[in-house]
């Protein structure tokens, strides 16, 4: 069986009912959906508040990491069927969408909520994406901390 | 020689001063090698240099991968997508 | 706080973008989504195929039900700040998209994926919607299995 | 006498054939005694009435309970949603 992945990098507005649409089969009743939206205002670790953030990708990379995401999801849950991952880039603003993780399969106690989860996860550690937060205060680049080990 | 390109990313990009560029490196150069010359050639990249991630052809590569031919390299740090 | 709390019984076609933009605040930074959909083919259990699902529901006792699930969503991850419980109703094909349930939250690993797989399973327990299965050879009501207990 | 609502979904509706039926019913009778009255009025029910649910006012009511004046009750069986 051929099972859909779609991953890509864009700068349009994510559209969450046509991704869904997507990766629907014939056989698929569930889907877990995992969406990133910019905050305005953080509480947690640094509190502080965002005016906007801009985002820059690697695309060609970033494109060839998320379908590595996406096939390690198939290894670990061999029941998931469609696989949706896309990130948008670009100068995105309070409450906006920027990334979006889908999976679908028949039934939903077969790992797709495990699934989606594992996508964000791995998308945030080895997708070369950057984000440069703009506050009321200043710019600061947002690093992340994960090495990637040889083979990922 | 071997010619190859290198991008840079993000904080990366902005200490470069520059996107891209061309250089010719001797055959055989590692990616250490090239982290060393890169250095060099700019040396606000120092910096970031301890965690910067590194790919050749689009994939991580570690210190002792040797550069290929035409490779096309990208310097970045720890990425922060989401 | 005043935390945004949307729950419906609807015949309109579902509009996942729209949903979670009524659940997104300044705050929140991640959102988990479950959405299900008709199969047209199933395979486990009983396999069989789907031409069409009639939904029914006891529209008011279901949408106070509705409330109740994402009231002891709120209780079980306090950290859960929008919440959004819709189920669609009427004669509905495979490939549709029938429930949706999302809960958004500041940070991705707040519980919000656990609160969304909470949601559609206490929906298919104590929420009075019902569905008729038409297939190639007649039609069978679906019947859950779940008995409320005093106080649900 | 205490004038109540009936409703009938899903299989109970159908068995029942009809969705809503209003009549009159002794003060203080308790869920269990409603429901042998509807098995008498509709016998097409009484395949259904062993796993059927209750609900009085839209809260699920349980054999012993005592129907409130003019509620509203309905029977069903075991949801399905989703």
């Amino acid at each position: 069986m051929n099972y859909p992945t779609i991953f890509s990098i864009t700068e349009d507005e994510l559209d969450l009912d046509a991704l869904l649409a997507q990766i629907t089969l014939e056989s698929t009743g569930a889907a877990a959906v995992f969406a990133g939206m910019v905050r305005g205002v953080t509480s947690r670790d640094d509190p502080h508040q965002t005016v906007y953030l801009e985002y820059e990708a690697y695309v060609p990379m970033a494109e060839a990491k998320m379908r590595q995401v996406a096939e390690e999801i198939r290894v670990r849950w061999p029941t998931v069927e469609g696989i949706a991952i896309v990130q948008r880039i670009g100068k995105l603003y309070p409450k906006t969408p920027t990334v979006l993780i889908a999976c679908t399969a028949a039934h939903r106690d077969t790992g797709v909520f495990d699934a989606a989860r594992y996508g964000i996860d791995r998308l945030k550690e080895i997708v070369p994406i950057w984000k440069k937060e703009f506050g009321p205060n200043g710019e600061t680049w947002i690093e992340g901390d994960y090495i990637p080990k040889p083979g990922e | 020689m071997n010619k190859v390109k290198i991008l840079f990313f993000a904080t990366l990009r902005e200490r470069a001063g520059v996107r891209s560029v061309e250089i010719e490196i001797p055959t055989g150069t590692t990616a250490k090698s090239l982290k060393e010359i890169l250095a060099a050639d700019y040396p606000n990249l120092s910096p970031s240099m301890q965690s910067v991630l590194f790919s050749i052809n689009q994939e991580y590569a570690f210190d002792d991968a040797v550069i290929p031919e035409n490779a096309e390299i990208a310097l970045f740090p720890p990425v922060s997508g989401g």
